[in-house]
């Protein structure tokens, strides 16, 4: 804002500086199609108020400009005279991205002036106009005059609206240098797991059903136990018991090294045990056969 | 009385003889495990007591991790170095049998005030090992015919190159004491099922579980004992026993085998296991069915019976089959295929047709590892089927499936070596029973006992005085007997006999020379060091690749990451102790490709692929100034294949032969071999060795290019004495975010073209 | 007005004691043709805040820059526009090195020859056009050459104090392809371009110049006239279009509407940047425990909950002392392995100066892990810090244990197990006379 | 296998089933009556204390079976640890039976009873070491 301003007042203020006032006439423009048929044509007029309406082109349009550079001498009713700037330009802006370029325009020594834009040909210095949703962004076309003798000028001409090109291009470690889109880990689902009842429920049955069938079944069998607590047997019995009370707190909590130390020493006791029991059990066999 | 072919000392009462035999039999297992062990101590005496190859650097360090740590720490071992960034759950990747076993080892001899190098200890253990497997091998054949059988088998297994070649000293690797585990396991299954007890049954379980937790090849029993089962089952020999050995070792078995926590759920959920599960049902059914038939009398009953045992049986295979297809069962592996198509995995996973001893075996091979054995083994078979007994058929069935495997892998002449041992010793100590039974044959019998008294004798003594090399002492031996015998000659004369004696004998020293210069020559590189002889013919130490992993450990930060191909992961973690992205643990085909591709492609193609990976330094394996021919240039093409294998759009094999189809390194080599990271890595600098005149690939045998490669990528770091080992230490990125090349171009003060202001506008494409 | 100026005297005064944070010795290579006292005021600002120049010309060897390989200075300006090759020690080689090794750069580039600074300028992507096409505007109107131009500074930039007025300018622009290490800091104005013709009678040069070597029109404000550069290393360097703007013709030169110009200001700006007065952060500290605990872990478990903190200073040049540093919030935070699994925002947290930190859960996939803090943003230090912790699975103990969902398979095993003791029990104690079975058989 | 398989022995005195031979299910039927009846006479208590258990291990594998199929099998460990010590249990004892019951004898030559017995207690207490480990 305050730029602008500035340049402005410059510009007022440099009236008198110079020898004349840098301005055109008989500016007009034109669109033609592909087929050279004219689509457009209107004239431009100086005053910013009354700009002309944006300008479409088609891929294989082409812009016409013309114009006469012409310098107001200090008199008012001196006839302008038409003359070769060093500078004329038209520069083609993008508001929105910044994006801009200028391509100069050959003027005659007569001040004429001819531009043309063909877009089956852009010149490179085009601004890249990519697609924003299904438009491109407008690009304000602007005239630039200036000289060593007369004091410069400049005009927007119109909106310009062109077929759509690829963005500009960009650094490939540019997006390191913006914040990147978050990421979030998605986690495996956990385990599900039935409900305790259900559970709960199982292990009852688990638990009870095959006891019930098994104290049925043994009720039925003729079971006789008359040496259950005969002192060569009974320790067997309770040192295997053993054995399986350690396994089972093995499981509840215990480390691989203690089990297998107790498990040993364990072992060792059952193996004795074991050893007369069993005898002890073959000679009542062998008895238990001569009988008959 | 019988007559008899020569007279035999009579005065001596039985039971002297029998002490006497004991004692002798005793006495030649010593003797023998004594050869088995010394004659695996060649590398140790050539070379010095180190660890060989590529996976003992692994098992190796994990022992060291499980003598300092405890078995706890070991078990939970998370290794970020290995396999990075992924890092590898050691614990449930490896089979801990080995580390164990040495663990265990190490604790009991410094409890015993013992302060033994853990290194020692994994070193000698093969060795140790191999001592048990002659015995266990004794144990299983002599439950085939008899003791003197046994001790021959037991010699053989001892100095068999084809055993030696896994169980050297230092070759620390599970097969050390899998083959002990694999025989002492069969030999419990074959007594178990002899005399129908659960008590070996248990026991072959409980082997079978140390089996599972030391090698992979467990399942060759997991296959092997049911096939047998179902043999017998079809041939109808089904027994009780048979039921009680079956289901005791495979219920114990099985869920043994799961506790090894990289087995896992295998056992119920892979078809490799599916076998054993099924006979195990099988099992049941028919004794259910035998139960009742031998019960009830019923004609209808019994075809209905019959029916259901279809039936039931059908149902069984249906259901492993649909489960199998609904993804329940996991269906067979790769490994497992390549098994029965050769093709299989060169085609569909290159990972595993990459590893050497992947590779069919060579003809000549089967000689240099059996040497007389592989034409005494066909006769052992026969002889099983002479009498035909339940261990006999496992054995013939053994043999059959071994000898196969054998033909498909390299690796796999380690299972069939066992059974060639025991088939060879029953058909030579057969042999000798009839040449040196003095009895002639007549109707009656006599006492068996002289009979095996005499065979194991020559046979033990046969291998004692072989290395010796004087075979002369037999003949004096022998003369004992025939001093004082003045028998008709004939086909049973004395001298007859003699002949073919003296010729047995002959074969035995002769296997014995052989096995000795293969193991001395062949087997006892420790392939981190390596001989040679210089042009004076001494002995030349060649010792590049300590070299430079010593090189890494001193001249490296502790977190370097180094890439290399897989082969040399296990030795740089063992000796550099630095970090790798792959090894030879190869469990990830993608990471493996990723390395694949970074060596196999541009350098500008593979840099981001190594920042992404955090590299620090390339090591490769260089043969062309030495003429080592297991270098990186010739394994290049499997990288290739495996790269290819998971980006087939940007790695092409045939892009790196010439138009004629040919493998080159020379300037006919295509461009896309000249560009690629381990082209350049290879031959960068090699022209400089060569003075001026044209630089030789002595592998290859090719001229190199005049104009040797430029790197712009990479540094050179280090590069070994032999150049064998080159290291490349990768460039940080370019301090102004230039591409390296062009930074580089600078930095050598290259003028750069004029670039022009950057267009902005491009048209749509 | 008078009251900016009263503040910016009061500013002056304030920073007379500032200094860089990362040295105060500048090497200062000049022209032999180009008078330093021309540029006093510059000069003077640099030595007020505290800085010590050491003055050589292009073409002496003397003092060294590098001696056996350490950076002698911590700064270097080089105003050396005329002459087209400097001393042996300052190629453009060895000016790189510098930056590696740590040291800023002043640069002036010449708009009438091919200078050792000009070559240099393509190593940072800049683009110049041929060499003797200064910038000319004919806007806006003034009594002043058209190759002086008032070039009037971005609003707000974080290199340059706010509200600037314009500056005038006389030198070399440039067109620039898209890097992010490259700051534009004065661009050209809209109406300009570069031109090797002083005449309306060059008016079809001009034109033709357009398509010459298809290199397009120099102009408009897609042209940068000033322009800072970090290296990855931290070191700053900036590149100046025209020397004239440190002038002190410049600096007093009145502004077409009658203001003074910026140049002073600008001039203190540019070189605070470069010098790393401003726009200077570091990373003291990164810190990462698990919730409710204080110490890092040596490796974190899957699904842990861990906090990462990272603590941000500033160096502010009027105290000459790093500050904890609050203010930036757009920190993000990576937990990586290969790709980011976690990118999260990292905020500062209140009421604790400097520290910004952000509690996750660990992603359920083991693993060697990073905490990756990368913080780059245009004018700014870039803060870089990587933190390495492998994400082990749970040990074989800390997975749960007694699940309601196993109790049948508990009891089960349990009730295999009674009922084994149980049948032991019996059959031990019962008896078996064979006679019995015989007994049975016969009948 | 379903329970008949335990409750059957292998003696051969067995009085032959008044099974005429007809339409299978109806002889099926009568032969499995005949088979009860024939197991009732004949089997010596010990034996039936054997078959007791042996229905015990079963219906309890069973029902865990179930569990795992019908309800949820996710400590997979622990199913197959429950399952596999009745399974095991089962075949052990199934041996032990074989082992014992005096028609085999001349198939276990030489196993006696006790021998038998001793290595049942074994393959037991194994078994269920593996088990509690597995259980998790």
């Amino acid at each position: 804002m305050r730029l602008s301003f500035v340049l402005l007042s410059s510009l007022l203020a440099a009236g008198e500086a110079f020898a004349g006032q840098l301005s055109i006439q008989q500016a007009r423009f034109s669109v033609l199609g592909s087929d050279a048929s004219q689509l457009r044509l209107e004239p431009i007029s100086l005053a910013p108020a009354n700009k002309a309406k944006p300008v479409h082109l088609g891929a294989s349009d082409t812009l016409k400009l013309t114009f006469t550079v012409v310098a107001k001498e200090q008199d008012p009713d001196a006839e302008p005279k038409g003359l070769q700037t060093h500078q004329t330009f038209v520069r083609f802006h993008d508001v929105q991205s910044g994006e801009e370029g200028v391509v100069p325009v050959r003027v005659a020594q007569n001040g004429k002036a001819k531009f043309e834009l063909n877009m089956a040909r852009p010149p490179s210095a085009l601004p890249p106009t990519p697609l924003q949703g299904n438009e491109t962004a407008p690009l304000s076309v602007t005239l630039l005059l200036g000289s060593f003798e007369h004091s410069p000028y400049s005009l927007e001409l119109f909106d310009l609206y062109l077929p759509p090109s690829q963005p500009a291009p960009e650094h490939p470690d540019e997006k390191t240098f913006h914040s990147q889109p978050e990421i979030h880990h998605t986690f495996r689902p956990e385990q599900k797991v039935p409900s305790k009842f259900v559970s709960g429920l199982a292990a009852l049955i688990v638990a009870g059903g095959p006891w019930v069938v098994l104290l049925g079944l043994l009720s039925q069998v003729p079971l006789s136990t008359p040496h259950l607590l005969s002192p060569s047997v009974l320790p067997f019995t309770i040192s295997l018991t053993a054995l399986e009370a350690l396994l089972f707190y093995y499981w509840v909590d215990l480390k691989l090294g203690q089990v297998l130390a107790y498990g040993a020493v364990l072992g060792l006791v059952t193996t004795i045990t074991g050893r007369q029991a069993l005898q002890k059990r073959g000679e009542w066999r062998l008895q238990g056969a001569q009988k008959k | 009385m019988a007559t008899k072919a020569y007279t035999l000392p009579t005065n001596v009462a039985p039971e002297t003889v029998a002490n006497i035999r004991s004692l002798v039999r005793i006495v030649s297992l010593a003797l023998i495990s004594a050869a088995a062990i010394s004659s695996r101590l060649f590398a140790v005496v050539n070379f010095e007591s180190i660890i060989h190859e590529f996976d003992p650097w692994f098992n190796y360090r994990a022992t060291k991790l499980l003598a300092a740590k405890g078995f706890y720490e070991f078990w939970n071992w998370f290794d970020p170095t290995a396999w990075y960034p992924l890092g590898r759950v050691v614990g449930g990747t490896i089979y801990p049998g080995l580390m164990a076993t040495s663990g265990v080892i190490y604790n009991v001899l410094h409890a015993l005030n013992l302060p033994v190098d853990i290194r020692n200890i994994c070193v000698l253990l093969a060795p140790g090992f191999s001592a048990l497997t002659a015995w266990s091998t004794y144990m299983f054949t002599k439950e085939l015919k008899d003791e003197s059988a046994g001790l021959l088998a037991a010699a053989f297994i001892g100095i068999v190159p084809g055993y030696i070649s896994r169980s050297v000293a230092g070759s620390y690797d599970n097969e050390a004491i899998a083959i002990f585990l694999l025989m002492f396991t069969f030999y419990c299954w074959i007594k178990a099922l002899k005399t129908g007890s659960a008590f070996f049954g248990t026991l072959a379980a409980l082997f079978y579980f140390y089996m599972v937790a030391a090698w992979g090849g467990y399942a060759f029993i997991t296959n092997m004992i049911p096939l047998h089962a179902l043999a017998l089952i079809l041939m109808g020999r089904f027994s009780s026993r048979l039921y009680v050995a079956y289901s005791s070792w495979y219920a114990i078995g099985t869920l043994a085998s799961m506790q090894v926590p990289f087995v896992g759920f295998q056992p119920v959920r892979t078809s490799e296991h599916m076998a054993a599960l099924g006979v195990f049902g099988l099992l049941q059914i028919i004794a259910f069915a035998e139960l009742v038939r031998s019960h009830v009398s019923s004609k209808q009953f019994q075809t209905l019976l019959y029916a259901s045992v279809v039936a039931m049986g059908l149902v069984g295979f249906f259901g492993i089959v649909g489960l199998t297809y609904k993804g329940w069962i996991a269906p067979w592996t790769g490994r497992f295929y390549s098994l029965w198509d050769t093709g299989y995995a060169k085609k569909y996973i290159p990972i595993i047709a990459s590893v050497s001893e992947h590779q069919p075996t060579a003809w000549p091979s089967f000689f240099m590892d059996l040497h007389m054995l592989i034409f005494l083994f066909p006769a052992g078979v026969i002889m099983c089927f002479s009498k035909l007994r339940d261990e006999h058929i496992f054995v013939i069935i053994y043999s059959v499936v071994a000898s196969y495997f054998a033909g498909v892998m390299v690796r796999l002449m380690l299972t069939l070596t066992p059974v060639v041992c025991v088939a060879a010793a029953v058909a030579l100590s057969s042999l000798l029973d009839t040449y040196i039974d003095p009895t002639e044959p007549v109707p009656e019998e006599i006492e068996p006992t002289e009979a095996e008294a005499t065979p194991q004798d020559p046979a033990k003594k046969s291998k004692k005085a072989a290395p010796a090399g004087n075979p002369t002492s037999l003949g004096e031996y022998f003369s004992r007997f025939t001093g004082n015998t003045n028998k008709p000659r004939g086909i049973f004369g004395i001298n007859n006999r003699l002949i073919v004696l003296f010729n047995t004998f002959g074969m035995l020293v002769f296997f014995v020379i052989h096995c000795t210069w293969v193991t001395s020559n062949a087997y006892s590189s420790p392939s981190v060091v390596l001989a040679s002889t210089g042009a004076d013919g001494n002995p030349h130490i060649i010792d590049d690749f300590r070299e430079a992993y010593y090189w890494l450990r001193q001249n490296t930060p502790e977190d370097a990451v180094v890439m290399s191909w897989w082969d040399y992961g296990y030795q740089i973690a063992g000796m550099a102790n630095r970090t790798t992205l792959v090894d030879n643990n190869t469990w990830n085909n993608t990471h493996i490709a990723t390395v694949g591709k970074a060596m196999s492609s541009s350098e500008e193609v593979a840099y981001p692929i190594l920042k992404k990976h955090d590299v620090d330094y390339i090591l490769i394996i260089f043969g062309g100034l030495l003429g080592y021919s297991g270098d990186d240039i010739n394994k290049f093409l499997w990288m290739v294949r495996i790269a290819q294998g998971v980006w087939p759009d940007e790695i092409q094999e045939p892009n790196y032969f010439t138009k004629q189809g040919e493998y080159r390194v020379d300037d006919r080599a295509p461009d896309t071999m000249k560009n690629s990271l381990m082209y350049k890595m290879s031959y960068y600098r090699f022209n400089e060795l060569f003075g001026g005149q044209q630089a030789m690939d002595r592998v290859r045998g090719q001229q190199m290019p005049k104009q040797g490669p430029t790197l712009d990528y990479l540094d050179e770091a280090f590069t070994s004495e032999n150049w064998i080992v080159r290291i490349y230490q990768v460039r940080k990125e370019d301090i102004l975010g230039r591409d390296l090349k062009i930074a580089n171009a600078f930095e050598q003060g290259r003028k750069r073209k004029k670039t022009k202001p950057p267009v902005r506008r491009r048209a749509l494409a | 007005m008078l009251l900016r100026r009263a503040a910016a005297l009061l500013a002056l005064v304030l920073t007379a004691c500032a200094r860089s944070s990362t040295g105060d010795s500048v090497l200062v290579v000049l022209d032999p043709s180009l008078d330093k006292d021309a540029y006093s005021t510059f000069w003077a600002g640099l030595t007020d805040k505290g800085y010590n120049l050491t003055f050589r010309t292009a073409k002496e060897a003397q003092p060294e820059i590098i001696q056996d390989e350490v950076a002698q200075f911590s700064h270097v300006v080089v105003f050396a526009p005329e002459s087209k090759n400097l001393a042996q020690d300052l190629t453009p080689q060895a000016l790189v090195s510098l930056l590696d090794k740590g040291t800023n750069l002043l640069l002036a580039l010449s708009p009438s020859k091919q200078t050792t600074i000009n070559t240099l300028a393509s190593e940072f992507s800049l683009v110049l056009p041929p060499p003797g096409t200064p910038l000319i505007s004919h806007f806006p109107a003034r009594d002043a050459p058209a190759t002086v131009v008032p070039v009037s500074p971005p609003a707000a930039h974080p290199v340059l104090s706010s509200g600037l007025p314009p500056v005038w300018f006389s030198g070399v622009p440039f067109a620039y392809t898209p890097n992010p290490l490259l700051i534009p800091i004065l661009s050209a104005p809209a109406e300009s371009f570069a031109a090797d013709t002083s005449s309306d009678s060059g008016a079809d040069a001009v034109f033709e110049s357009a398509d010459r070597a298809g290199e397009g029109l120099w102009a408009g404000s897609s042209l940068s006239l000033v322009a800072g550069f970090q290296a990855t290393t931290g070191a700053r360097v900036t590149f100046v279009g025209g020397v004239e703007t440190f002038s002190d013709e410049f600096a007093q030169k009145e502004l077409p509407q009658g203001k003074s110009s910026g140049n002073k200001q600008f001039a203190e700006d540019v070189a605070g940047w470069t010098f790393q007065e401003t726009n200077a952060l570091r990373i003291d500290k990164v810190e990462h425990h698990r919730v409710n605990e204080t110490e890092p872990r040596e490796m974190y478990t899957t699904n842990d909950n861990v906090v990462f903190t990272l603590h941000v200073s500033k160096f502010n040049p009027i105290k000459d002392t790093w500050e904890p540093y609050s203010g930036i919030k757009d920190m993000q935070l990576e937990f990586t392995m290969l790709d980011p699994h976690i990118r999260t925002s990292l905020p500062p947290i209140p009421g604790k100066a400097g520290e910004y930190s952000v509690a996750f859960r660990v992603p359920d996939r083991h693993g060697v892990f990073k905490f990756v803090v990368n913080h780059k943003r245009k004018g700014w230090t870039h803060l870089e810090s990587t933190t390495v912790v492998p994400v082990v699975p749970p040990r074989h103990d800390e997975y749960p244990r007694f699940l309601s969902a196993a109790w049948p398979y508990y009891i089960g095993a349990m009730s295999t197990s009674a009922a084994f003791v149980l049948f032991v029990a019996l059959w031990l104690s019962g008896d078996d006379r064979e006679g019995r079975k015989k007994g049975l058989k016969t009948e | 296998m379903a329970p008949k398989s335990s409750a059957a022995t292998k003696q051969h005195a067995t009085p032959a089933p008044a099974a005429a031979p007809e339409a299978s299910p109806a002889a099926a039927g009568n032969a499995l009556q005949s088979l009860l009846n024939a197991y009732n006479q004949n089997t010596s208590p010990r034996l039936k204390l054997i078959d007791a258990f042996l229905v015990f291990l079963m219906i309890s594998g069973v029902l865990q079976f179930l569990y795992c199929v019908l309800v949820t099998n996710f400590p997979f460990n622990a199913f197959l640890a429950g399952f596999g010590s009745c399974v095991g249990q089962f075949v052990l004892t199934a041996s032990l039976r074989s082992q014992v019951n005096p028609a085999n004898r001349n198939e276990f030559k030489d196993i006696s009873p006790e021998r038998a017995f001793a290595d049942f207690a074994l393959g037991s207490i194994v078994l269920h070491f593996f088990v509690y480990n597995f259980l998790g």
